[in-house]
């Protein structure tokens, strides 16, 4: 293998692996909502874009640093993500319906109500948070001269990408370690179950939904620097949402990060070694192959090989 | 069951184009209008058939959609045929797609099934994009000259196949099938243990489904004279639209897809242009779907009754 | 009497855990069998395996002289062997009448054939009166019974019942017995798994006694209620 | 079950029987334009520009004395309603169409205004298929996407002189006709396409493909994007330290302001096509640009301007015309020769379009933050940099 060949890999592999984090944490939310209530929501781009909007304004006002923005934009989406499980989603849960899957109207409904009131009030143009280190990188040939190959690594992905591993292993300690966390997970494996053991399952959901609008909003926060923000930014990233929570498998924190990062190395390798224009089938594929083949996703595998030993 | 009132409503629709006779009225746009909505119907139909009676909640109908609008353009383009033919084509080329489909997907339950049939309708669109040599990629397919000037032809050839499917659903429905499909989406074990290869029937429902709703993809191409990618397989503006059309209008009712088409196409049509709201119709829209939702959770039809209860006192007050 | 269904050696494990490990026993055609045990004994599992939804890890299930372990559910209840289950699983959104209907659609040519056999079920099982009312409406009563005069409707040589009796009243117990043994007159063969010792001493031929997935004892109600350790194992503890 | 179906009906009557008259005194013409969804921004761009050439004519005495009246509605970007509102407005009585953006509803429009005989101003839609249709009565104010590119690649075969080239475009239809257009080109120059692949618009990483760009070693990498993607492009471009003689972008995302905002210094010497610069000296462009950008704060884009000069191009065809009926516009609209802040605006028969504008096209750098137009020479606004100094040397 030439030079050449291997600097291609090796940057599409560290493309990959970044990538890979960020949709982890858009697929973080997702996962624990549709783990918790076996809802699919289709407002779940939106509320990123939401979280997105937040850390725009506050820089656009004060010049708040994006990442700074988290700590504004997650507080704020768990409230929003409150409301909406309280005021609208658990009613209709709540009612008797021939299909269950009556609450995606509902969550059609918010995501539109969402999209357009940003269209009112942002109009729809698109807007960036041009921070000083957009474009900076650090780069194998800085720091050793002679290297063959050049390899870059870019500081806001790379922020991002900490950011993101960050949150999952708080999310990952605050599941399993505290009582709230443990309730919640109760309530995602057996909800009859978790309301015998004396868990407000209501509760829970309230909380959850909360929760996964708050991790949502923080990916906003994360992919603004790297991203661009428009009113109907969102629709695209609740598919990737849906394709990370069924690979990682539903309600699991591990499976998300891992799957999120299995998705971006394979969509980054089947970019430059099958053709970009493709990636998007090579990623519905696996998706399907996983669904199918695998149902539990990865959570599954890593739980059989721990049964395993 | 009775073929009464469809017929008398028929009829009512039948002389529908008379209004071209009315002056100040805009015949033409309205006619278009109708001829989505009762597109929208038969879509609709064709979604209640699988989702509805059988249970099996399909977030991919734009595939077959897709197929059926892809199958009448590519007669036009690839064979010079009339896209028309497209309409007879569509049913063993959307048949096996099911076929396939159903192979892969049905073997999943509840939620997984949906997310799969997401995945369905998006890799077809990424592939019809792809394909450049077969499907024209994103060009799109045009039909340079459109059979008819006239709406009134459209219209009554989409009312007929409207008016088809109604009576081939409620059949259906009447029959063995309908019992069994039913059955499936109540308790899928109850009825594996009753002796009904759930299976089996899923992918009937499937297939079923899946050229009915083919039919109005290649009426879509031999109407609108245009398709492409984006077009016809939409997520959002096929797939999901086809859910809300039903679960609107009643899920699991006769009249439940034409009166969730009439809502979603001719009430968001109208809202659309409302004077001053300008952009903001989709607020309106999307709130008008939220409280429907929330207060008739089975739609207008499903919650008929729920529906006048609500609307008494304030007649009486 | 011919064995109408013959359990042969079976085992089932889930994960590490064995729910049924070697059983053997067998139903003569025509015999009420009652089968017993203390909860988490396996009984259900034994008619999951008998049924079809879950095959068996070891060993296999005789049916009329063929084996129909490995088939699906579906195949099965089409070879003349049908079940109700212990948590009802009535079609929800249905009336009484479609219920039973949709089972009949199994044998019936036709619609109006389903029907009619549907109708005589509905009489044979009292419950005619309610045929128009939909199914979830039904009292748990009244849905326990559905239950079986679905599993009727399939026109099977072999019933399983589940738990068909369990959360009745006194008078719908008596209704409860009365049916399955004009059941039995139709010459249709029983396997019924129950709680309630007055019901299973009653109407059960041979009883087969499991606890903790393997079998006990097998015999007579005569015999089982005399076996000491059957009743050590089970109705010392039970509180029937 | 009655009673819904009846509201149902009510309702329809009443909206059929909504008036729709106009006074006398007034041209009322609607447009329609995505006002909401993926390519609302445009739509906005359009909408803002078509009301400021209105308000300079009315200013001016309007049409033939008639005042301008502008409406809008909102097509959402999708065929269906496009042709919806288009049969609307034909069937009330508007005797021409102006507008749509997206070529799929631009191709929606031109069918139904063929049909119904009603002549069709396309202005911003770049499908080379709208012109090819032998249409009668659809007249196209842009250039056809295969000529987008005429001015960089004369710039190219005159001042690059590449050996290679690769292309990266977006899955729409105006990435794919401006792909493909470009290759035909490279090939006429004997360039070398060594890559021409297509990508998701709205990806937000495009490392690894440009990973594989970087090992190929083009001397031009040519890239066709509709909006942000061009800013990414260029941003991970220069992170990857992916050094070509010449980076460029065919229109759309690469010439508007946004480009240069979110790239900021990626940006700098990328060259672009265009149809159309703030800073040429077509009579009122300049005009047109300063006020916009006082009114709303940034230059607007090429659609803009199009969508500005457009309503001059309907002016100039209805004072020319016999009357006002269709058929009266279609011919005015068919002698209309005149110059605007668009460029002149002549509808010919040729290369197999009809009713096709041929305005020549421009290419634009990025200098200092600032677009400026390098080519076609009589039209430069500032010399080109070329060649462009690599990543390394601009630290």
């Amino acid at each position: 293998m030439s030079a050449a060949k291997i600097e291609v890999l090796l940057q599409t592999l560290i493309s990959g692996l970044l990538l890979g984090g960020l949709y982890a944490l858009i697929g973080l939310g997702m996962t624990i909502i549709m783990g918790v209530m076996k809802i699919i929501n289709l407002a779940h781009g939106e509320l990123m874009m939401v979280g997105m909007y937040v850390a725009y304004l506050l820089f656009a006002w004060a010049h708040i640093d994006p990442y700074l923005s988290i700590l504004v934009a997650v507080p704020l989406l768990f409230f929003l993500g409150v409301a909406l499980q309280k005021y609208l989603v658990n009613p209709v849960l709540k009612v008797d319906a021939i299909l269950p899957e009556n609450q995606v109207i509902l969550t059609v409904g918010i995501g539109m109500v969402l999209a357009n009131l940003a269209t009112i009030i942002f109009k729809s143009d698109y807007r960036t948070t041009p921070v000083d280190y957009a474009t900076k990188a650090w780069y194998l040939t800085d720091l050793w001269k002679d290297s063959p190959i050049e390899l870059s690594l870019s500081f806001p992905w790379t922020v991002s990408f900490l950011f993101a591993v960050g949150i999952t292993a708080a999310l990952w300690f605050f599941l399993s370690r505290t009582d709230m966390g443990k309730s919640i997970r109760a309530t995602a494996q057996d909800k009859d179950a978790a309301m015998l053991m004396g868990v407000n399952v209501e509760r829970m959901r309230v909380f959850t939904f909360g929760l996964g609008s708050a991790l949502v909003g923080a990916a906003g926060c994360l992919f603004l620097p790297i991203y661009y923000l428009y009113p109907d930014v969102g629709g695209q990233f609740t598919l990737t949402g849906f394709v990370i929570t069924i690979l990682g498998g539903l309600g699991s924190t591990v499976g998300a990060i891992i799957g999120g990062l299995i998705l971006g190395v394979f969509e980054s390798l089947t970019a430059t070694y099958v053709g970009m224009g493709w990636a998007p089938v090579g990623r519905f594929v696996v998706f399907m192959l996983v669904l199918v083949f695998v149902p539990g996703g990865v959570a599954s595998l890593l739980r059989r090989r721990r049964f395993g030993k | 069951m009775t073929y009464r009132k469809p017929l008398l409503i028929l009829a009512l629709l039948a002389v529908l184009p008379l209004i071209r006779a009315v002056p100040g009225v805009n015949a033409n746009y309205w006619l278009h209008n109708f001829i989505l909505v009762v597109m929208w119907t038969i879509i609709g139909m064709s979604w209640n058939l699988l989702s509805g009676y059988c249970g099996q909640v399909s977030f991919g109908h734009a595939a077959f959609f897709g197929i059926g609008a892809y199958t009448s353009g590519l007669l036009y383009v690839k064979f010079g045929l009339s896209a028309w033919w497209g309409m007879l084509a569509s049913i063993p080329v959307v048949g096996a797609a099911a076929l396939l489909i159903g192979f892969v997907c049905l073997r999943l339950r509840g939620p997984f099934f949906a997310l799969a049939t997401i995945a369905v309708g998006v890799i077809l669109r990424i592939v019809a994009e792809n394909l450049t040599g077969f499907t024209g990629g994103d060009m799109g397919i045009m039909i340079r000259e459109r059979t008819w000037v006239e709406k009134t032809w459209y219209y009554y050839i989409i009312l007929a196949l409207a008016a088809g499917t109604f009576w081939f659903v409620d059949r259906i429905i009447a029959s063995k099938l309908g019992y069994y499909f039913v059955a499936i989406r109540e308790d899928q074990d109850a009825a594996e243990s009753l002796g009904i290869d759930t299976t089996r029937y899923k992918t009937i429902a499937l297939v079923l489904s899946a050229v009915l709703c083919g039919f109005a993809g290649a009426f879509y191409t031999n109407y609108m004279g245009y398709i492409d990618p984006k077009v016809v397989f939409a997520l959002h503006d096929i797939s999901v639209m086809a859910i809300m059309v039903v679960m609107v209008g009643g899920v699991a009712t006769r009249w439940g897809p034409v009166l969730g088409a009439v809502i979603m196409i001719l009430m968001a049509e109208i809202i659309r242009t409302i004077p001053k709201v300008g952009t903001a119709h989709h607020t309106l829209f999307g709130v008008l779907l939220i409280v429907v939702i929330i207060f008739l959770p089975n739609g207008v039809v499903g919650d008929a009754a729920k529906l006048r209860r609500l609307l008494r006192p304030g007649r009486s007050a | 009497m011919s064995a109408l269904l013959e359990v042969k050696g079976v085992s089932r494990f889930f994960g590490g855990l064995a729910a049924l490990t070697d059983v053997d026993f067998t139903v003569g055609k025509g015999e009420v069998l009652g089968l017993i045990g203390p909860n988490g004994a396996g009984k259900t599992t034994m008619f999951n395996v008998v049924n079809g939804f879950y095959a068996p890890s070891r060993g296999e299930v005789v049916f009329k002289g063929e084996r129909i372990s490995g088939l699906k559910p579906y195949q099965i209840c089409g070879r003349g062997l049908a079940r109700t289950f212990q948590v009802v699983k009535p079609l929800q959104r249905m009336t009484t009448l479609d219920n039973v209907v949709c089972s009949a659609f199994l044998r019936a040519p036709n619609r109006a054939a389903a029907v009619a056999n549907a109708e005589e079920i509905l009489k044979f099982t009292n419950l005619w009166d309610v045929r128009d009312t939909v199914s979830k409406r039904l009292p748990l009563g009244l849905r326990k019974r559905l239950e079986i005069a679905r599993a009727l409707a399939t026109e099977p040589d072999m019933l399983l019942l589940d738990e068909a009796c369990a959360g009745l009243n006194p008078s719908e117990l008596e209704e409860s017995i009365g049916i399955i043994r004009r059941i039995k007159e139709r010459g249709i063969t029983i396997m019924i798994i129950e709680h309630h010792m007055k019901v299973i001493m009653s109407i059960s031929d041979r009883i087969v006694v499991l606890t903790y997935g393997q079998k006990l004892a097998d015999g007579s109600p005569a015999e089982i209620s005399a076996n000491p350790e059957v009743i050590k194992a089970y109705l010392g503890e039970g509180d029937d | 079950m009655k009673r819904p179906l009846v509201t149902a009906l009510s309702i329809l009557v009443l909206a059929l029987s909504l008036p729709l008259g106009a006074l006398a005194s007034e041209f009322k013409l609607v447009v329609p334009l995505p006002l909401t969804g993926k390519v609302a921004k445009f739509g906005e761009i359009m909408k803002k520009s078509f009301e400021m050439a209105a308000e300079e004519i009315n200013a001016s005495g309007g049409i033939k004395g008639s005042t301008l009246v502008l409406g809008f509605e909102d097509s959402a970007g999708k065929p269906e309603t496009a042709r919806a509102i288009v049969e609307k407005l034909i069937e009330g009585g508007q005797p021409v169409i102006v507008g749509e953006y997206t070529s799929a509803c631009a191709k929606a429009v031109a069918a139904v205004a063929e049909e119904r005989k009603t002549p069709y101003l396309v202005v911003a839609s770049a499908d080379d298929a709208i012109t090819q249709q032998t249409y009668r009565y659809v007249f196209r104010q842009n250039q056809v996407n295969a000529h987008y590119a005429d001015a960089f690649v004369s710039f190219m075969g005159e001042v690059v002189k590449p050996k290679t080239i690769a292309i990266l475009y977006e899955t729409t239809a105006f990435g794919t006709s401006g792909a493909d257009a470009m290759e035909k080109d490279a090939l006429k120059l004997g360039i070398k396409v060594v890559l021409k692949e297509k990508y998701e618009a709205g990806a937000p990483d495009f490392k690894p493909i440009l990973s594989k760009v970087k090992s190929l070693q083009p001397d031009v990498v040519y890239m066709v994007s509709y909006v942000m993607d061009a800013s990414l492009l260029m941003k991970q471009i220069m992170e990857l330290r992916l050094e070509a003689k010449l980076f460029a972008g065919g229109a759309a995302g690469f010439a508007i302001p946004e480009f240069v905002g979110n790239a900021k210094e990626a940006a700098e010497y990328v060259i672009s096509a265009t149809l159309w610069t703030p800073k040429l000296s077509y009579p009122g462009a300049q005009a047109y640009a300063e006020k916009y950008k006082t009114k709303y704060g940034d230059y607007p884009s090429y659609h803009g301007a199009s969508a500005y000069a457009s309503l001059f191009v309907l002016k100039e065809a209805m004072t020319g015309a016999k009357d006002w009926s269709t058929e009266g516009i279609r011919d005015g609209m068919k002698a209309v020769d005149m110059q605007t802040a668009f460029g002149p605006v002549k509808f010919e028969d040729k290369e197999g379009y009809q009713n096709q504008n041929f305005v020549g096209t421009l290419a634009i750098q990025v200098q200092k933050g600032e677009f400026e137009t390098i080519w076609p020479k009589d039209q430069a606004s500032a010399p080109f940099v070329f060649p462009v100094p690599t990543w390394r040397e601009r630290r």
